[in-house]
């Protein structure tokens, strides 16, 4: 079966979130929720998918502050971030470009980034631009750190970072990337080239397992109809009309 | 009649330059109050963004409204970046003081707790903290070598957001935005808009009270119908995209910012006389 | 069928001794659960009254099911003090936490939050703050000369309370005692009987909604007819007034405690056994 | 008109009433409550009687945590504390008599007393019996203190003691009380006698004055109907079936 790129990434994803019971996925964020949904529908442990934003059962949220709040409490397994820029440290930076605080570029702001990445044990990170634009040696402002000294209190980091290239790693002793899988039709020079920091490379990259048909079936029959409600626009270019 | 009820203008007439206001995230935003604050040219706000902001601190930002913004970030979504936000920083014209969506919360919870301060985990490391001079970390003093961040209260001196509905005693139902108590009870003062205000009293509705807030802590109530046009009200009315599309496209310059403004509000005028 | 939705039996079985228990004051307080846990003679519990305690707690002290107890008081309100409570105090058989009421709800909104220590105003000068190893005060980092008192987070093992209704996929309809949410988030577990089981999603329904309580920190549920009896259930019954009254009669001494409480557990026995 | 000695009372509280806008009122206080009541009927500032415990408009709490936050912000102008014992610089002992912790006699404990004396401007001492038993020259306990350093944060603090024999105001630079009035029948040798502590007695002590007419009326058909609901008790005692 073909399978669109979004596909392979939303069941990279969720391979990653087997076995946990509680996953939470940020605004703007239609693949890892999916990859969240996805997950959801052939595992059994997973026993709330909280979309951030969405007002529709099961998927909602008691309120902003619960989040935070179930983070802190270690009822939040898995979480995502972005970064207009992210570093070999896993650094994230959602702030901006330029000198802080009258930066040239300035986007939104750290918004839970600065917390929740302490606290969520498997933080993955996913950008769907993989270029030395986005992945930097050192990012030009720390919205959230990716490593703490051994005495700050961390349960949560980073766990993985997904891109439409390849799947990498994130050792939190040795603080950095390790390349795990690349995707089909890519290659090690091409993740190199595009990559703005050094990583850990394996002799041998296997390539990303790409979506069985009886998950391309779950993404498109069980998946894509609930993340058309808070991304209808996102499903409709993925999957056509629902 | 509660003295609480009046309407829009006499609040906005009590909102002196200079003012702290909170505003709550993408929903039950004051958006008449806003165009109000703007028609009224007020300056040297000091915006809390609870947690992050949209349109409205946008829109008050391109008017020179602000002078300081609070926020654990400013975004229109999924129509782009907030430009008069970006822009007020790159020229230096507005202060920013960048914080993290619960330290933003934790911070109206010690207000609302009457306690001066409130650890928080996480931030550590972060650039986030590094540029808060009034963030501190401390020992924990119930644990050796663990070193956390304190964070002062949070107390605005106006709450300003827009409900569904109130009372004539002045309670007001707030839905699902239960963090809409948190900043009434952080703030010194909260005026509401409401879609209409009802002739039973809210609090003596099982089910509606217990998610409703209580006139002690409401200052100022006014009829705003489609109070948060063009965001959205739950259960009420959806977003008017195409509104905030043409915004998020007009907010890109100054220039067009002003003469979509300058519309905006000149409709609104006609509208509400 | 959701696998948190059992029999109240297997409840408490999994309520061991030493556990960390809170329960809430005056309404929503599980005495089927209470019952059960005198039935099978648990001991060493730590008893955490959210804030006070009225009944369920002077019979489990009775009962001999209690080491600790962290509270801003006991007492059984118009029908006097809680004698089982003053006489194990006396005799030393039971370890008193005193605290205030805002202190109780200050730990468990610190571990609501995840954080190891909150601040409270007042309590200096205390003799319950002198008898509080586990309180401090330290200077406030914000301001100079103004010493505050820090509490320690209280995370309880479990969470036990009663409410009118929960769902299929065991969201719990609480009503007005929205301190029962701070009590679910700061606990590790949730244990909770109810009136009745609902066939709808309680959190699809706008209005209860708001006033319910997540499946995610809900851990157990039971169905408990007439569970907070001889306690009242707000909206649903009220105080069984007889009843409370002769134990309040009873528990003067622990013979006819003793009596009382045989005869109270072998009516529950014919009536649920 | 004749009155009862509870009308008298609650006359006398309302007074020291007069002027605010909040008044919250605790568990098993039908005087105070009444008093809170009477003072709102004439009062054209109060905008919010709370009683705890009342599960009815107007006088219900959003909940128990918001009441003690609502102190601690400044929006609560008076509250009533009794005690076991009560000393002359106004501690309070809500906890027990003899050596604690196994006291000999153990009452409740200090409920909300070591947080809102230190929070509630006008806190009204009150209790309906006065004798050395309870008026005594040092607490056993002290649940709720009567007066602070002058570092420690204090808005709030004792205004009032009333008891049936008179009322005492506070002075709270000096630390101790003030004979201020005392109620028709009662002598200030009876006072004296009946209280351990010392106090400033001036030269000369008005008498308490009583309930007029007016205010009987108000106390009868406005305040007596709605006491009725949280203390039916107390107000078929008083004032017969309602």
């Amino acid at each position: 079966m073909t399978y669109a790129t979004e596909e392979l990434l939303i069941s990279t994803i969720a391979h990653l979130l087997d076995g946990l019971k509680h996953i939470a996925v940020g605004v703007l964020s239609p693949i890892p929720g999916s990859a969240a949904l996805l997950a959801a529908s052939r595992s059994a442990t997973i026993k709330k998918i909280s979309i951030i934003g969405s007002m529709k059962e099961p998927y909602r949220l008691d309120g902003a502050v619960d989040l935070f709040d179930c983070a802190a409490q270690g009822r939040i397994d898995a979480f995502f971030l972005s970064g207009g820029q992210i570093d070999g440290q896993a650094n994230v930076n959602l702030t901006g470009i330029g000198q802080y605080p009258n930066q040239d570029t300035r986007w939104s702001g750290a918004f839970g980034s600065a917390y929740l990445y302490f606290l969520v044990p498997k933080v993955i990170l996913f950008r769907e631009e993989h270029t030395r634009r986005v992945f930097v040696p050192k990012v030009d402002f720390i919205s959230a750190p990716g490593t703490s000294a051994p005495n700050v209190y961390r349960p949560g980091g980073p766990y993985a970072l997904v891109t439409p290239l390849c799947l990498f790693s994130f050792n939190r002793t040795k603080e950095c990337f390790r390349l795990e899988s690349i995707h089909p039709g890519h290659t090690v020079e091409e993740v190199r080239d595009n990559t703005g920091f050094d990583f850990d490379l394996p002799a041998s990259v296997p390539e990303t397992a790409i979506p069985d048909s009886q998950t391309l079936q779950l993404i498109r029959n069980e998946v894509a109809p609930i993340i058309a409600d808070p991304y209808p626009d996102f499903a409709r270019k993925i999957w056509g009309s629902n | 009649m509660n003295e609480t009820i009046t309407d829009i203008i006499s609040l906005i007439n009590q909102i002196n330059d200079g003012s702290k206001i909170a505003i709550f995230k993408d929903c039950s935003v004051p958006m008449s109050l806003g165009r109000g604050l703007i028609k009224r040219q007020v300056r040297n706000l000091h915006l809390v963004t609870v947690p992050t902001g949209s349109f409205l601190p946008d829109m008050l930002i391109g008017a020179g409204c602000v002078s300081t913004i609070e926020t654990a970030g400013v975004s229109l979504g999924e129509f782009g970046l907030a430009n008069r936000f970006g822009s007020a920083i790159k020229e230096g014209s507005v202060t920013v003081l960048d914080a993290t969506c619960p330290a933003i919360y934790a911070g109206l919870q010690a207000s609302e707790k009457g306690i001066p301060f409130i650890p928080l985990r996480g931030l550590i490391g972060s650039d986030v903290l590094a540029n808060r001079g009034d963030f501190q970390i401390i020992d924990n003093p119930f644990e050796r070598d663990d070193p956390i961040a304190v964070l002062p209260a949070i107390q605005p001196d106006f709450t300003l957001f827009h409900a569904p509905m109130a009372d004539q005693a002045g309670n007001v139902y707030l839905g699902r935005q239960a963090e809409l108590k948190i900043m009434a009870h952080a703030s010194k003062k909260t005026f509401v808009t409401v879609e209409k205000i009802v002739d039973f009293n809210i609090m003596d509705h099982e089910e509606l009270g217990s998610a409703s807030l209580s006139h002690l802590y409401v200052d100022g109530i006014a009829v705003a119908s489609n109070g948060s046009w063009p965001l959205n009200l739950p259960g009420h009315y959806d977003y008017d995209r195409k509104t905030m599309q043409s915004y998020a496209h007009a907010a890109k310059n100054q220039e067009t910012f002003n003469s979509w403004v300058d519309i905006y509000l000149g409709k609104e005028l006609r509208e509400t006389g």
